[in-house]
């Protein structure tokens, strides 16, 4: 056991090689783009042997990582924190070997990949080639970081680190910006996210926050065993709205929050169709594999905490929200049309998978979906990636062979670009339709067994619920099995609109396949795709066999599956009928526009959430001051007005000259009354909205007039405002309460 | 010692109050750095002489008397550079000539 | 009223004087003279608490390194000195009164309430102070020793990037 | 030789026994008293000091260029140094128009009081010496760096350009030679494993002199940097800036200045005595004659040095402090300390050898990078001319 011992006591390399690279290209290296590439591959690659490593040894013996043993601990330093001490280390346990097996993996895939994709060697290569491979690597740090560090502070640090590359690589190509203004440029989609997941991180702090002051530490194994849980089960603390509920649940949700804005549910699932303006590498990284599957890890984590209570309020809202997410996203991916953005929702949609299962106890299932939807997402992201790569270069030649084409706009990501690239880029396809086929759940690729395993459990827990109720698990299952069928659909959808039938631009006429740095990855991940599935069968479940023993496993129940294989087949032919059979020709609408109708629209604009939100939290007086005046002059005046011009037209048809009289004086009383009208109403708008919005905006200047000469920026006033304070706070504490 | 603590205590404080005069009441930022590094002295002879009154055994005052040290070191390093960038730019150290950030 | 009672209360006249001479003095190089002479009396008072090696840190430091760096920038910053130049700023009342408050509380609560109880360690000196330090500095606050020494690095380079010709 | 070995102390031992018993004060009085005297003895010594330096240099110095030096006043010449200190105390005393008389006044004081306070911790002799802190080496640098200011005040108060000129180069100077003069002693500390210069001498029965060259080349170079002489007189360049920070001063104030030069010659002789010639601690003559011997050898080389080599230019000297000096003591002391440990339980002798033989590697590998990078800069200057023509 030495050896194993030794490997683990090395953990803490994981997280410093590509911190090593990091540094090296960022302060040395970054002139020479083959130097940093290569220093980046060697970061990860060194953490990819040492993570595989460390998950065989642990998979070797996996008693040594399971209770009474636990896991296993390796301190690095304590950190003296006034009355406590503050244990920072790593450690690795099953959860983590598991991780270890997937993260570095699909990094080191995605670093390869990158290198074609950023154009190495190529005429057009990025022109922040090495910042590129320096960010990833940097962001590989984190991830790392994230899933062997032992103590939710840690966890935290790099949460924020990774938080921090998201942010820098979304807006890698921040100079970009689009020709009509409502599409959202890199560096606002960069800005967007950090903030979006912001609001999450505060939560998920102030969790931390409240954690630490009723435990007195953050390190898993203080916070997470049964008497530290159960003291915070049983304590209460009183909050303003919903009375005194227990600390356990308090924490958990707070967690949950942070778990919220990295993976993208619901409310704050905002940034991350948006983060898709990075480059594609990036997207795949960290919004598909990697960085999202973050939350998730944290809920799966601190799971112990979500259950410490039972049926507290916490798991209900974890299962809704997830659940929620998983049927919501998924209705918005079947009408867009960006390649990319479809992957986004289904990803948010499958992260609410992950999300829901945990929130009904399927532990096991939604680790195991975790992994699995990693490989074949990352898959789908490249090839997409891969797509766009070919097509762009299809469109570089075109604009190329007949001069004066490159201002005319055009994107490389919009699937009504493409088709017919089957026959152009066959690695790429046949790859992309594996990874589509995993994740539509076709047996017997890997998305079916993980996807298939979470449905089983909800059921299971339906008919026979002992801890987590009835409702929720049927509410889970429904909603997830609704879900499985619409993804299965758009999957089709997107196969069929981007491979099948005749390419419908001169560009995807003109798309070649990828160079091998880009396809090989997809092969080795399409691999891992097909046969990952196979370990986590619910006759053979080695996943159970690794990740917990202490959880049942969920019995196969072929009702479950059977329904899910057949919506799943059900799908994709619906979807094969509408997109596959005669393919789209160039110019021609989405069919679904015509059936759906106004239903498509919403879907098309995701609901309007991004307009909601804008409004709500942006705008409101704009938004308001706009129903104004459609009120006065959409909905009401013009109406009278036309009614009138009918009404006058038709009497003066029907009755001929002779009594003009009457209907002129008719005709112009109303023309008159309508226009009089209108005037009236006219200055009330004038008056009265108007001069509503412009007090608000006099108001507003007025304070900052009023306060303004505060600022009179120089430091000592501002110092000795702050010393008068800290005087007149000592002399109270020290002076008067003893007086 | 037979010098009561509290009169190490008092000449820290009467120096404190002497440097926070100092920082508050100098023209020149020049003047205002030397007003700082009165401060942190007074600290430094608290964090002194509570080690020897209170814990000579345990090490920590007399370390974070080092730590202070190496934070005034930088600190005064620092401030001359920028004494030395804002003097070249606006030709001036006199902190009130300084209030780009007036409302 | 011991000999060290004396020695204390000269040190500390050293320290209070140097130190009102920086406060006081419109001639800013006689200024950063005073402040030198503040230094050397709390090099003293550290002698006199028997922690020679701070003491000579001190006057090693401060006096060698911190006050040259001053003078340097007093020098290279002349025309701020000249003698006539007023150099309180208009607040410099209010400022009075906070430092006189903040002396009177701290002063009350030293003088007559707190301070004698605390002194309750014994005078047992560890018999190798430096050596202790030391030890100290690398094991039990190796971190934030360590991350002095980055605070120092960086201070250096931002130094030098801050003041090189544009 | 035990008599005139402890000739000294025993005649402090019987001085206080004077004091204490005979006439009986009690203990603070005679540490007080033994403290004021022995300061005044210091002090003495250091003037002392400087009569005999003054003859020395002018002789050493007229031999090197072939002259026959000060030959009238007394035999030999003997008492030009005190024809000199008369010519200067009746010299009239001038003090500028708006200069700070204060600083100005104050200024030489400055300069002394360093110098002197030096040889409180030197140790002439067994159980000689002022006071044996157990802090010396890092006295001894805390101590020099305030000549620093005393120079600036000089400069500044005097109000004169080339004065002001002269404390700006000083600073500069005596701040870059600081530190590789402190990497150098902290090599020697490092093997004594004090700070103690008692016990630093008593730890080096073979000269570290011999086992770390390097170290003992660099204190040299860094100790005639912070004196200020030749071939580092920058400060007080006559041809450049007319000497310096003490253009203005004249009379008794300039007699000050070179009082304090040279108590700090012979203290940085006598430090490097200590630190790396094993001060006092040879057998056979009396201690205290062999560190004066000692010291007196190491100013010698002081004078040689001023008159064989010509003044470095101002940036040349920047470049050897921060280019050469600097990296070569950070080596060195890396080196120092790597073999230290390595070598840290095999005895005396093979921790001397090992010394000698990385200090002797370094000497090679320092000669071939200087040796390399000169050539370098040689072609690089050919080119340029080639492509000019």
């Amino acid at each position: 056991m030495e050896i194993r011992d030794f490997f683990f006591n090395l953990t803490w390399l994981i997280p410093l090689f590509p911190l090593l690279a990091f540094a090296l290209i960022v302060l040395w290296a970054n002139p020479n783009r083959k130097l940093s590439t290569w220093l980046a591959w060697m970061g990860i690659g060194l953490s990819w042997l040492l993570g595989w490593t460390i998950f065989f040894l642990s998979w070797g013996d996996i008693h040594h990582l399971t209770p009474p043993e636990g896991n296993h601990p390796v301190p690095l330093w304590t950190l003296p924190t006034g009355s406590s001490v503050l244990k920072i280390g790593f450690q690795v346990d099953t959860l983590t070997a598991l991780m270890l097996f997937m993260v570095p993996f699909v990094c080191l895939m995605i670093f390869i990949y990158s290198k074609g994709y950023m154009g190495y060697g190529t005429n057009q290569v990025d022109s922040r080639y090495s910042r590129f491979f320096a960010y990833i690597s940097l962001f590989a740090c984190g991830m790392l970081g994230l899933i062997v560090s032992d103590n939710l502070l840690t966890l935290f640090i790099f949460w924020e680190i990774m938080g921090l590359c998201s942010y820098l690589l979304i807006g890698f190509w921040y100079e970009k910006s689009y020709p009509d203004p409502n599409r959202i440029t890199p560096k606002e989609a960069g800005l967007k996210a950090f903030l979006t997941t912001r609001v999450g991180d505060v939560i998920m702090l102030l969790g931390l926050l409240l954690l630490y002051s009723q435990v007195g530490s953050l390190s898993f194994m203080d916070v997470f065993n049964h008497e530290t849980l159960d003291m915070l089960a049983h304590k209460m603390v009183v909050l303003p709205v919903f009375g005194s509920v227990p600390v356990a649940t308090l924490a958990a949700l707070l967690l949950f929050g942070g778990a919220m804005g990295k993976s993208a549910q619901f409310p704050l699932h905002v940034w991350l169709p948006d983060a898709m303006e990075g480059p594609t590498p990036v997207s795949a990284l960290i919004h598909a594999a990697t960085m999202v599957s973050a939350g998730v890890y944290l809920v799966a984590r601190s799971f112990p905490l979500f259950v410490a209570v039972h049926g507290g309020a916490q798991l209900a809202v974890v299962a809704f929200i997830g659940a929620f997410t998983a049927l919501f996203a998924s209705t918005i991916a079947v009408a867009q049309n960006d390649i990319k953005r479809v992957l986004a929702y289904s990803t948010i949609s499958q992260l609410g998978y992950m999300i829901a299962a945990l929130g009904i106890g399927a532990y096991i299932a939604a680790v195991f979906h975790l992994i699995n939807h990693a490989f074949f997402k990352a898959l789908l992201f490249l090839g997409s990636g891969s797509v766009i790569h070919g097509v762009e270069h299809g469109h570089h030649e075109v604009a190329h062979g007949h001069h004066g084409h490159e201002e005319e706009a055009f994107d490389a990501n919009d699937m009504m670009n493409m088709g017919g690239l089957l026959s152009k880029m066959p690695r790429t396809a046949w790859t992309f339709i594996i990874g589509g086929g995993a994740l539509a759940g076709i047996v017997p690729l890997a998305g079916f067994w993980s996807k298939d395993e979470i449905l089983a459990h909800a059921w299971h827990e339906f008919q026979h619920g002992h801890d987590f109720g009835t409702f929720w698990p049927f509410f889970v299952w429904l909603l997830l099995t609704i879900a499985a069928a619409l993804t299965a659909f758009y999957t089709a959808r997107q196969i069929c609109l981007a491979f099948v039938g005749r390419p419908r631009t001169e560009a995807a006429q003109h798309a070649h396949e990828s160079p091998p740095s880009m396809t090989w990855p997809l092969m080795l991940l399409a691999f891992f795709a097909v046969i990952l599935g196979l370990f986590g069968t619910p006759w053979a479940n080695q996943f159970h066999h690794l990740i917990g023993e202490a959880f049942e496993a969920t019995p196969f129940d072929p009702f479950v599956a059977g329904l899910s294989t057949v919506l799943a087949v059900g799908g994709m032919a619906l979807g094969w009928l509408v997109y596959g059979r005669q393919p789209l020709a160039a110019g021609q609408v989405d069919p679904l526009k015509r059936w759906l109708g106004p239903v498509h629209t919403v879907l098309e604009n995701k609901y309007y959430l991004d307009e909601l939100y804008k409004t709500i939290f942006i705008r409101p007086v704009i938004w308001l001051s706009h129903i104004f005046s459609k009120f006065d002059y959409d909905w009401v005046i013009n109406r009278i007005v036309n009614l009138a011009g009918t009404v006058t037209v038709f009497v003066s048809e029907r009755w001929g000259e002779f009594d003009l009289v009457i209907v002129d004086g008719l005709v112009n009383l109303v023309g008159r009354s309508g226009a009089s009208f209108s005037r009236l109403s006219g200055v009330v708008d004038l008056n009265i909205v108007d001069g509503i919005v412009n007090r608000i905006g006099d108001l507003i200047k007025a304070g900052g007039r009023f306060l303004r000469p505060l600022q009179t920026g120089r430091v000592q006033n501002y110092l000795i405002v702050a010393a008068t304070t800290v005087v007149v706070l000592l002399g109270w504490y020290l002076v008067l309460s003893v007086l | 010692m037979d010098v009561p603590l509290s009169w190490y205590l008092l000449v820290a404080a009467a120096l404190f109050c002497m440097g926070l005069y100092g920082v508050l009441s100098r023209r020149n930022a020049v003047a205002i750095l030397m007003g700082v590094e009165l401060m942190l002295n007074a600290v430094n002879i608290n964090l002194v002489t509570f080690w020897r009154y209170v814990a000579p055994e345990a090490m920590a005052g007399q370390v974070f008397a080092v730590l202070v040290y190496t934070v005034a070191a930088a600190e005064a390093a620092v401030g001359l550079a920028l004494f030395i960038a804002i003097y070249r730019s606006r030709d001036t150290v006199v902190v009130e000539d300084i209030d780009l950030m007036k409302g | 009223m011991s000999v060290e009672h004396g020695v204390f209360i000269v040190l500390s006249a050293i320290t209070l004087v140097g130190a009102w001479i920086v406060i006081a003095n419109r001639n800013l190089y006689r200024a950063a003279l005073g402040m030198v002479l503040s230094f050397f009396g709390v090099a003293g008072l550290y002698a006199l608490l028997n922690v020679g090696f701070l003491a000579v840190v001190q006057v090693l430091i401060y006096v060698g390194a911190i006050s040259i760096l001053i003078i340097f920038a007093i020098m290279l910053t002349r025309q701020v000195m000249d003698r006539e130049v007023v150099q309180r700023n208009s607040q410099w009342f209010i400022s009075l009164l906070v430092a006189l408050v903040l002396f009177g509380v701290l002063g009350y609560t030293l003088a007559f309430r707190v301070a004698d109880q605390w002194a309750v360690g014994g005078s047992g000196l560890p018999e190798k102070p430096i050596e202790a330090l030391g030890e100290a500095l690398v094991t039990t606050y190796a971190l934030p020793f360590e991350v002095a020494s980055v605070l120092l690095l960086v201070a250096l380079v931002g130094a030098i990037v801050i003041a090189r010709e544009k | 030789m035990n008599i005139l070995d402890d000739l000294f102390v025993n005649i402090g031992q019987w001085w206080t026994n004077l004091l204490s018993d005979a006439l009986s004060l009690p203990d603070g009085a005679v540490t007080m008293i033994n403290g004021l005297i022995g300061g005044l003895i210091l002090a003495l010594l250091g003037v002392v000091m400087v009569l005999i330096l003054t003859y020395m240099e002018r002789k050493v110095f007229s031999r090197l260029q072939d002259r026959i030096g000060p030959n009238r006043w007394g035999p030999w010449g003997i008492f030009q140094a005190v024809a000199d200190a008369i010519k200067m105390l009746i010299k009239e005393d001038i003090v500028p128009d708006n200069a700070d008389r204060l600083l100005f006044n104050l200024a030489p004081v400055l300069m002394v009081i360093p110098a002197v306070l030096l040889y409180a911790v030197l140790p002439f002799g067994r159980r000689m010496v002022g006071s044996d802190l157990n802090v010396g080496a890092l006295y001894v640098v805390a101590i020099g760096s305030l000549t620093a200011i005393a120079v600036m005040t000089a400069g500044w108060s005097s109000n004169n350009k080339y004065g002001l000129l002269g404390a700006f180069r000083v600073i500069a100077q005596l701040v870059s030679y600081e530190i590789p003069m402190v990497l150098a002693m902290a090599s020697v500390v490092l093997i004594a494993g004090s700070m103690s210069l008692v016990k630093i001498v008593e730890s080096q029965p073979i000269p570290n002199a011999i086992l770390m060259p390097v170290s003992f080349f660099i204190y040299m170079a860094a100790g005639m940097a912070e004196l200020g002489r030749s071939p580092f007189d920058l400060l007080e360049a006559d041809s450049e800036i007319v000497a310096g920070y003490f253009i203005e001063y004249s009379g008794m104030k300039f007699a000050l200045f070179f009082l304090a030069e040279y108590i700090n010659m012979f203290a940085i002789a006598g430090v490097a005595t200590t630190l790396f010639l094993s001060g006092w601690n040879w057998p056979i003559l009396p201690t205290w004659l062999w560190f004066f011997i000692k010291t007196f050898a190491v100013v010698f080389v002081f004078i040689w040095a001023r008159g064989s080599w010509p003044r470095f230019r101002i940036d040349h000297m920047l470049n050897f402090a921060w280019k050469f000096l600097v990296p070569l003591a950070l080596v060195n002391l890396m080196v120092v300390a790597l073999v230290d440990k390595l070598l840290a339980d095999a005895g005396m002798w093979a921790r001397a050898g090992g010394l000698l033989v990385s200090n002797l590697v370094i000497i090679a590998v320092t000669l071939g990078v200087v040796a390399w990078a000169a050539r370098r800069s040689r072609n690089a200057k050919l080119q340029a001319i080639a492509g000019a023509r």
